[in-house]
């Protein structure tokens, strides 16, 4: 087992390339001289060139890359271009503030979507399914922003029990994670549903009902766990977009994320601010997926067979 | 006895050569909520067909009247005005085309890279397959949203640029999904029988492997036309949307935030239009999904 | 025989159940049925959709609905209305007075629970006892059917395809049912080790003398290890009686296509005679005989109205219009 | 030996499997008489399917020579084989899986006409379909239905239908009625019994329902893991059975018949693995009468009698 | 309603012409409630290093931290602030004299050294750079003087040093932290308050300088924080989570007027929104066709639109709050009609097609209007919205056409609206981006630079502003209004003229 973690840790390491390389690549394409950008509006063609050599931005791309991931190599993120402070440091200081938002928000998620989609799956073409499929249809398509603003005019203008944003205590994180939760609940409310369509169609079940296991046991011991392991890969999948992708949620709820710190570096061209976040956003996804996959053998046996294997 | 019995399937036979079209068509005809969804992707994409025919771009799209802008809705404009005075409803029905072709053209390029390197990395295994695979990976460990951003900004905003942006960032998405398809396909026997026959590998891909692995991508087209929707709409939020003044939902929608308190009506509409438009591309698909997958049959 | 009712462990009368599809509905059992005494075994053969598999799950109500319709007839087993028990009444019988084993031993057992805990669940169920209780008992369980109870923690992939069946048939024994169903228990199994599988069957019963109603399209198995015979086509029992009955003095046109159909061992390369034809539509069957176009003996009064049960002996009935008829005659011949 | 259709020679297939190298078809060797059938039986997983798949070359076999016709065919190039594909053909196990769900009954059995280019004129080829159809005894009504409209059975006729197109010489069946009723199974028997008889077919019947085998073919072998361990004229074999195995295999079928029942050989534990097998015979850990020699040694194919060869040590007295 | 904003500038002004005690006082109560304040605004500062920044959010902490020589009042006065005096002992040479009781927040004095590393920092620092780009040298006279010698006669020069990027520095720290200067653990001022912490993008908390050596401020603690979503700061404020909303936008103005718990106070601000041209390019070449577009675009309408009326149509291009502002000009009115006549004199009678680059949400909404009303004298307009650097970088390049910017004046001082905005040597990147090259232009903010002579000053800012009126090489928007909101009942706070409102005095009362 632990040799398959190594290996899947070491498959880590191409891909971390590629990305950075990918993201250098379309960075350094993007229009906007970075020089002049970090030198502010007003700066004079001096000043810029002194900010470019300053940063080495007079170099080929290639041998800019080639200095970022040798230092990356070593350890270093390098400081950004904007606020020369260091990247990692940054990253560190909004990073755990997402991977909060984001775990709580996957709560809601699983918290909704579990108990509907498997309502939905026992009793399938029922009202309460049809209901249920809308309503997490309904999640899916409202946009993200829309909701947030929405919850913030309800609950924090007008009914004034919760804070309208930034991060300060449980409170404030019950809107931001309803938001990113709605959404990702649709996904996995249909994952589940159909997962446990499937499952519950197996003969296994029908063994189970058989030997004289109720309903609810047949439900919750023999179909669930089985149901899962598509469900697991959903979970998985949405948490690490969770990890990236909150942008939206978080410049609503004035989140200190790393979705805004990204995006605020991709249009400043802050170039090591951004791989910084890519970089660290590669690992955690990866290392999710990995956890993912220790799941699924977790869960079934059959898989942690094939783990000991390799 | 046999002969009525014979004359009665050869009648048949004319219609059954569409049988496969049918059979779904059948039962996808009996799932409510996809009928539902289908007739509004359908009253959708009239609508965006007709635009110039309800309202004319130049008088009453892009025409600004700021004497009555932030307008509630009246029998005049029934959706109300936005902060220039211009019809909303107007707005609405021609960003219907810009959404619906984002979506549309978003996903058939990503379509037709993703799907055919998909199929190749399915097909031929191997190397070949590693290569995209790990390539794929690439792209999907930096998450989609984010590399949209990225794409936009390294490209500008436009709407071809918004297109290739989604569609790039949705690539592995279908790159994955067929080529797990032509996997399950590529080892069923009805392919060996072809090798068999000495079909070479381009008739095999071409005319047994893509045509037996519709099924999911349809179901993933008709989903995936939803999210490049949303998609459009969060890069509009971020000051990465189409161009002024093109109406499209998602810019109208992060547009109107600003008066979200006071004008509640600019955002409400387009936000409706959208939920409309992704619920029912969402109840299409899961009902194609159904209508096409044989083993959910009742 | 069918009068002498007290010693019936099973009775069904009358069966009738449809499934309710979009696509019409499916006639899949049409007035079937069953007479089972205590501890002896009745075989159920006949084509693939003729109803065996809904008769059987309809013993233990575990017909899907929907679609599945039980639209009449009664099952009365161990003198229990089964067709009107409250839920948790069947819950209690299940895998306790009656218990099922599926076809396939692939997919019988749930792949992410281990054999041990799936055979003590049952009998945790039925029986009064700890759960450290039942997990000796199951380990016992593994052992009759010749698995060591140590691998009482091993998941189902662990295990050979005979062996997973060999759990499934301890998992049916467990709280030693009164009838045991086994609908083809071992076609999925490869010759060598069906033989095996059967014998542990055929020796547990002996053992645990329980009735059991065998499934299978094998006639080779029914000869092996019945008691008696039924011959289910479209959804009717055609013909019914014991092994002699309706081996030697085979009375259906239906019975006689089936052993027409059989490679014989013994006679290498002569012509099979097939049954010509399909088994009609289930949505869709035929006024009168069911058999009646695929049958050589078919007459105009055949394809007009169902045939009658007719008795021939104590022990043997046909479901056949002509059989009485005077030099009316099977050309089967026995060797 | 002027009759000889089909030759193999040592034919090996191995895979590379994570576990280890997996020895599905190991050092098989037999010849084939035109317009005869030889029987291929055995228990699942051992290895027939593959050696049917490596003697048509659909995966390239590890090392061996499978002379057809007289020719070496495992040194074909890709375009000698397709039209050799001509020749040999296969009919599948599963008449579910192995017809293409989006053809149609014309396209399927079309198909092989138009991509051997062997009637490009789609008049003609649909009437040649027509033929063919016919000849399987399909019904005209049926030439634009989908297959999974129709019964196995049916199925099955239009996969021979497909295999037939070509006129093929050889045509191996891999199992073709297993997955159908006994009924059917019949049908479907009888056919290709009297296509035999009308073409000259020269069939290998894959199965491992011994009883079909008899009926139907001429000669049999018995496949143990890979490995060739008996093989003899039908009435032979049947008859005067003489490897472990092949006596268990035969004792096992249970018999429709009340009168005739065999002496049981009971076979303990399962097929094992063909990973890595161990030296020695493959069916010594099964065998009631495996000796240390047995554990050890490999016993090698050898003719007992007339076209009567055994592997096993027990035999060389 | 561009008579209506000044009264309520007025209205900053109410709480109390001296000091934070006459608002206290007429509430009834001397006494002081609650004392730490948070206030919003809409993006993070930069750095904590006065010379890395010059972004208005950033110089709002930099004013609370860190003093500079001289101050702007909150009435836009020059006042001194380190410096207890200067004079300009000849055309080139200003001394400084420093306040003898300053010290750090370390409770070092601040020495004339301090200023001299200051400034000679500056002049290699990116951002402050052009600020000192005519300084030749600074002299330290003793430790607590310094003299600063300009290359030139430069007027403006004593509003520059108030700027907030040119605050004083600490020697030792500086060099002490080196690159890393400008952290939280790090930054050492002289000003009201030390920076206790800085959370990126979320917020920073402001602590009372126990060492302060001016008025000891009321407040104890300054909490910004970072709240993107204009709408959602707004909500901040009605629920009372923040007690000051630095920027509200205009959309949100009316519900914190409705609001009794809030008050919005406005007034007007430095900064005018324009629409520029680049006047080498072949359509813009023409002034006739500038004029036109001038005449073309209803600036009233924009000011409706755009900030919801909470601005005044911009008359001229230097800003109505600026001393040498003249109100001679007047905005050329709407009149397409003319508009047209001038557009067919110029030789377009059918109109042309052309480009338009902006940046940012409201300039886009700008741009659409633009768009919409140049389209009725026949000239087409492509929309580019770009992204900051790119948009810059395009317009520093004079690729562009016509542009919409905005530019807001520091240091009260008219050479920061002319200077680099017009004078040719500043094409690009300097702030010119409407390429101008005019002799008369050039000459006329040279001799307002050099002349020490206030009065004489304000002459050649006026006779520029003519002049600039009639070549046209912007249309001016508004100059818009400057928005805070804050609760109802919160004291002590003043509205300051540039925008760099003070918040040591904000308060409750008990
Ligand atoms: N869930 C279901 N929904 C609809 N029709 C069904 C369902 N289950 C079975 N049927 C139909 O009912 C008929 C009887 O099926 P059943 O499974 O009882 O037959 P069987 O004799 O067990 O066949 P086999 O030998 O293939 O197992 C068939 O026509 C079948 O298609
Ligand atoms: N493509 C493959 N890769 C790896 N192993 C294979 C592959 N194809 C077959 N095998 C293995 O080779 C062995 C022989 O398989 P083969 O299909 O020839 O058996 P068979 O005798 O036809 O069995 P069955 O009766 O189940 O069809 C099996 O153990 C099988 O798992
Ligand atoms: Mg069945
Ligand atoms: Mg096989």
């Amino acid at each position: 087992m632990s040799r398959y973690i190594l290996k899947r840790l070491v498959m880590l390491i191409p891909v971390l390339i590629g990305v950075t390389f990918m993201v250098y690549f379309i960075l350094s394409l993007s229009p906007g001289d970075t020089a002049a950008i970090i030198a502010g509006e007003g700066a004079d063609a001096q000043t810029i060139e002194a900010v470019r050599k300053d940063l080495g931005l007079d170099k080929p791309v290639i041998v800019q890359y080639g200095k970022y991931m040798w230092n990356l190599l070593h350890g270093d993120m390098g400081v950004s271009y904007s606020t020369k402070r260091p990247v990692f440091t940054t990253i560190m200081s909004s990073f755990p503030n997402t991977a909060k938002l984001a775990f709580w928000s996957i709560l809601v998620a699983v918290a909704i979507a579990l108990p509907i989609g498997i309502i939905s799956a026992t009793r399938q073409y029922s009202a309460v399914d049809n209901v249920g499929m809308v309503a997490a249809l309904l999640g899916v398509a409202t946009p993200n922003f829309w909701l947030g603003l929405m919850l913030i005019i309800v609950f924090s203008l007008n009914l004034g029990i919760l804070p309208s944003g930034g991060m300060s205590g449980w409170k404030s994180y019950i809107m931001p994670a309803i938001t990113l939760g709605t959404g990702d609940a649709a996904l996995i409310c249909r994952m589940t549903r159909s997962s446990m369509l499937e499952v519950i169609r197996q003969d296994y079940i029908r063994t189970a009902r058989a030997k004289g296991v109720p309903e609810k046991t047949v439900i919750r011991k023999h179909a669930l766990k089985n149901a899962l392991i598509p469900v697991v890969t959903v979970i998985g999948l949405q948490f690490g977009s969770l990890l990236g992708g909150a942008t939206l949620t978080e410049t609503v709820f004035a989140w200190p994320g790393v979705g805004r710190l990204v995006v605020d570096s991709i249009k400043s061209k802050d170039a090591p601010m951004v791989l910084g976040c890519i970089v660290m956003l590669t690992i955690t996804f990866s290392v999710i997926n990995l956890i993912v996959d220790l799941l699924y053998a977790y869960i079934d046996p059959r898989i942690k067979a094939q783990y000991k294997k390799k | 006895m046999a002969t009525t019995n014979n004359s009665a399937a050869q009648a048949g036979t004319a219609t059954k050569k569409r049988g496969q079209f049918k059979e779904t068509w059948r039962r996808l005809k009996k799932n409510r909520m996809a009928m539902i969804g289908l007739t509004v992707v359908v009253f959708l994409v009239l609508i965006s067909i007709f635009a110039d025919v309800l309202f004319d771009y130049d008088t009453v799209v892009i025409k600004q009247n700021t004497q009555i802008r932030l307008q509630g809705p009246s029998a005049e404009h029934w959706l109300g005005t936005d902060e220039f005075g211009r019809d909303i409803l107007a707005r609405l029905v021609h960003g219907s085309r810009v959404s619906l072709s984002v979506g549309v053209v978003a996903v058939s390029i990503s379509l037709v890279l993703g799907g055919s390197l998909g199929a190749a990395a399915g097909f031929y295994g191997g190397t070949i397959d590693n290569v995209i695979m790990r390539f794929m990976d690439i792209l999907l460990a930096v998450p989609s949203l984010l590399l949209s951003i990225t794409i936009v900004s390294a490209l500008g905003p436009s709407i071809i640029n918004l297109m290739l942006a989604i569609a790039i960032s949705s690539l592995p998405g279908y790159a994955r999904i067929v080529r797990a398809s032509v996997l399950t396909v590529k080892d069923q026997e009805f392919v060996e029988a072809a090798k068999c026959i000495g079909a070479n590998n381009f008739e095999i891909i071409l005319s047994h492997i893509i045509p037996n692995c519709m099924a999911p991508i349809i179901v993933q087209v008709s989903l995936k036309v939803a999210s490049a929707i949303l998609s459009t709409s969060g890069l509009s939020f971020l000051g990465l949307g189409v161009k002024a003044p093109t109406p499209e939902w998602g810019a109208m929608l992060s547009g109107g935030r600003a008066y979200l308190r006071n004008a509640p009506h600019l955002t409400i509409f387009p936000g409706i239009a959208i939920i409309i438009t992704i619920l029912s591309l969402n109840l299409l698909g899961d009902g194609l999904r159904d209508a096409l997958d044989p083993k959910l049959k009742k | 025989m069918a009068e002498n009712k007290k010693d019936l462990i099973l009775d069904i009368k009358d069966l009738v159940i449809h499934y309710e599809t979009d696509d019409g509905t499916v006639e899949a059992v049409n007035g079937l049925d069953i007479q089972l005494e205590y501890g002896k075994t009745l075989g159920l053969v006949g084509e693939t959709g003729s109803g065996k598999t809904t008769t059987a799950l309809s013993i233990l109500r575990l017909v899907p609905d929907p679609p599945g319709v039980i639209k009449n007839g009664s099952i009365t087993l161990d003198g229990k209305d089964i067709l009107n028990l409250p839920q948790k009444d069947l819950e209690s019988i299940r895998g306790n007075l009656v218990s099922m084993i599926f076809q396939d031993p692939m997919t019988s057992l749930n792949p992410v629970l281990t054999v041990g805990e799936q055979i003590a669940e049952v009998i945790g169920l039925h029986e009064n006892i700890s759960e450290k209780e039942a997990a000796d008992k199951a380990g016992q369980m593994l052992e009759v059917v010749g698995i060591p109870k140590e691998r009482y923690g091993e998941y189902p992939h662990q295990f050979s395809g005979g062996m997973k069946q060999r759990v499934v048939i301890a998992m049916a024994l467990a709280c030693n049912p009164k009838l045991l169903i086994a609908d083809e228990p071992t076609t999925a199994l490869d010759v060598t080790i069906q033989a095996q599988v059967l014998e542990t069957m055929k020796e547990l019963r002996e053992k645990f003398g329980s009735a059991m109603i065998m499934i299978t399209h094998d006639l080779g198995i029914i000869a092996e290890v019945c008691d008696e015979v039924s011959v289910v086509y479209a959804g009717q029992i055609v013909e019914h009686g014991t092994l002699e009955d309706v081996f030697e003095r085979t009375l259906h046109p239906y019975t006689e296509g089936l052993f027409g159909s059989l490679p014989n061992i013994e006679e290498r390369r002569h012509r099979l005679q097939p049954i010509p034809g399909l088994m009609p539509d289930p949505t869709d069957l035929p006024k009168g005989c069911c058999f009646a176009p695929r049958c050589k003996y078919c007459t105009e009064a055949c394809t007009k109205a169902r045939p009658e049960m007719k008795w021939v002996s104590d022990t043997h009935y046909v479901r056949c219009s002509r059989y009485d008829e005077p030099g009316f005659k099977i050309e089967r011949s026995v060797q | 030996m002027s009759d000889t259709i089909l030759e193999v020679k040592h034919l090996k297939k191995y895979f590379n499997t994570p576990k280890g190298t997996l020895h599905a078809v190991d050092d098989v060797s037999f010849t084939l008489e035109r317009g005869k059938t030889l029987g291929i039986v055995g228990e699942s997983g051992c290895g027939k399917s593959t050696t049917g798949r490596a003697i048509l070359r659909l995966i390239e076999p590890t090392a061996g020579e499978v002379i057809f016709n007289g020719e070496d065919i495992t040194k074909k190039n890709k375009e000698q084989m397709r039209l050799l594909r001509r020749e040999m053909q296969l009919i599948f196990q599963d008449p579910y899986a192995s017809l293409d769900p989006r053809k149609t009954v014309s396209e399927i059995i079309g198909e092989p006409l138009k991509l051997q280019k062997l009637i490009p004129d789609a008049k003609k080829r649909a009437e040649r379909v027509h033929e063919l159809m016919e000849v399987v005894g399909l019904a005209d009504r049926l030439i634009n239905t989908y297959p999974h409209e129709l019964d196995g059975g049916r199925r099955q006729r239009i996969g021979i239908a497909r295999a037939l197109a070509m006129e093929p010489k050889l045509i191996i069946c891999d199992e073709p009625v297993s997955a159908l009723d006994v009924s059917i199974q019949a049908q479907i028997l009888n056919l290709m019994q009297d296509l035999q008889e009308q073409m000259g077919l020269t069939y290998i019947f894959i199965t491992h329902d011994l009883s079909v085998v008899n009926h139907f073919a001429n000669d049999i072998a018995v496949m143990y893991l890979g490995q060739l361990i008996e093989k003899a004229p039908s009435v032979t074999l049947f008859d005067n059975p003489v490897h472990p195995y092949t006596k268990a295999l035969l004792s096992a079928i249970p018999v429709p018949s009340l009168r005739k029942k065999r002496q049981r050989v009971m076979l303990k534990g399962e097929i094992s693995s063909p990973i890595n097998p161990k030296p020695g015979c493959r069916f010594a850990v099964r065998c009631p009468y495996a000796t240390d020699r047995c554990r050890t040694e490999e016993p090698k194919l050898v003719e007992i009698e007339k076209d009567h060869f055994v592997a096993c040590h027990l035999t060389e007295k | 309603g561009g008579g209506g904003n000044e009264t309520t500038a007025a209205a900053g002004g109410d709480t109390g012409s001296a000091a934070a005690g006459g608002d206290a006082a007429a509430s009834g109560s001397g006494e002081v409630g609650k004392t730490d304040i948070t206030f919003a605004m809409g993006a993070d500062i930069v750095t904590l290093d006065p010379a890395g920044q010059q972004d208005t959010t950033t110089s709002v902490i930099i004013k609370h931290v860190y003093s500079t020589l001289l101050d702007i009042s909150d009435e836009g006065e020059l006042v001194p602030d380190l410096a207890e005096s200067y004079e300009l002992v000849n055309d080139t040479d200003f001394v400084f004299k420093l306040r003898e009781d300053a010290v750090w927040s370390d409770g070092t004095p601040v020495t004339a050294n301090d200023v001299k590393f200051t400034f000679d920092r500056a002049k290699n620092m990116p951002k402050t750079k052009s600020n000192t780009s005519k300084v030749k040298e600074v002299v330290v006279d003793n430790e607590h003087q310094v003299t600063i010698k300009l290359t030139e006669p430069y007027a403006p020069f004593k509003s520059i040093v108030a700027n907030s990027n040119l605050s004083i520095v600490q020697e030792a720290a500086v060099t002490a932290a080196g690159e890393a200067y400008g952290d939280a653990d790090n930054a050492v001022g002289s000003g009201p308050f030390t920076v206790k912490e800085w959370v990126p993008n979320d917020h920073y908390t402001l602590e009372k300088n126990a060492n302060y050596w001016g008025e000891e401020p009321i407040t104890t603690s300054i909490t910004c924080r970072v709240i993107p979503e204009g709408s959602a700061r707004a909500i901040a404020l009605e629920t009372g989570e923040v007690d000051l909303v630095w920027n509200v936008d205009p959309t949100d103005c009316s519900n914190i007027e409705a609001n009794s718990d809030v008050k919005l106070l406005s007034q007007p601000s430095s900064s005018i929104e324009y629409l520029g041209m680049n006047v080498t390019k072949e359509h813009f070449k023409d002034q006739k066709v500038r004029q036109a577009i001038n005449y073309a675009i209803d600036k009233q309408a924009l000011v409706d639109t755009i900030v919801e009326g909470r601005g005044t149509v911009a008359n001229s291009y230097i800003n109505n709050t600026i001393p040498g502002w003249t109100d001679e000009v007047e905005a050329y009115p709407y009149d397409p009609e003319k508009a047209k006549e001038l557009m067919a004199e110029a030789g377009y009678p059918d109109g042309f097609s052309c480009q338009l680059w902006v940046n940012g949400d409201v300039r886009t909404r700008s741009a659409q209007m633009v768009q919409a009303q140049l389209a009725e004298i026949g000239i087409t307009v492509d929309i580019s919205t770009m992204e900051w650097g790119a948009f810059l970088d395009a317009l520093n390049a004079g690729e562009h056409e016509m542009f919409i910017l905005g530019w807001s004046n520091g240091t009260f001082d008219a050479d920061g609206s002319t200077y680099q905005l017009f004078h040719s040597s500043n094409h690009g990147a300097t702030g010119n981006r409407a390429f101008m090259t005019d002799a008369t232009v050039d000459e006329l903010i040279m001799k307002a630079a050099q002349e020490n002579d206030n009065e004489k000053r304000m002459e050649y800012y006026k006779e520029l502003q003519i002049y600039l009126h009639d070549l046209s090489p912007w249309c001016p928007f508004y100059y818009k209004n400057d928005n805070v909101g804050v609760r109802a009942d919160l004291q002590g706070f003043k509205l300051h003229k540039g925008a760099s409102h003070y918040l040591g005095n904000c308060h409750y009362a008990k």
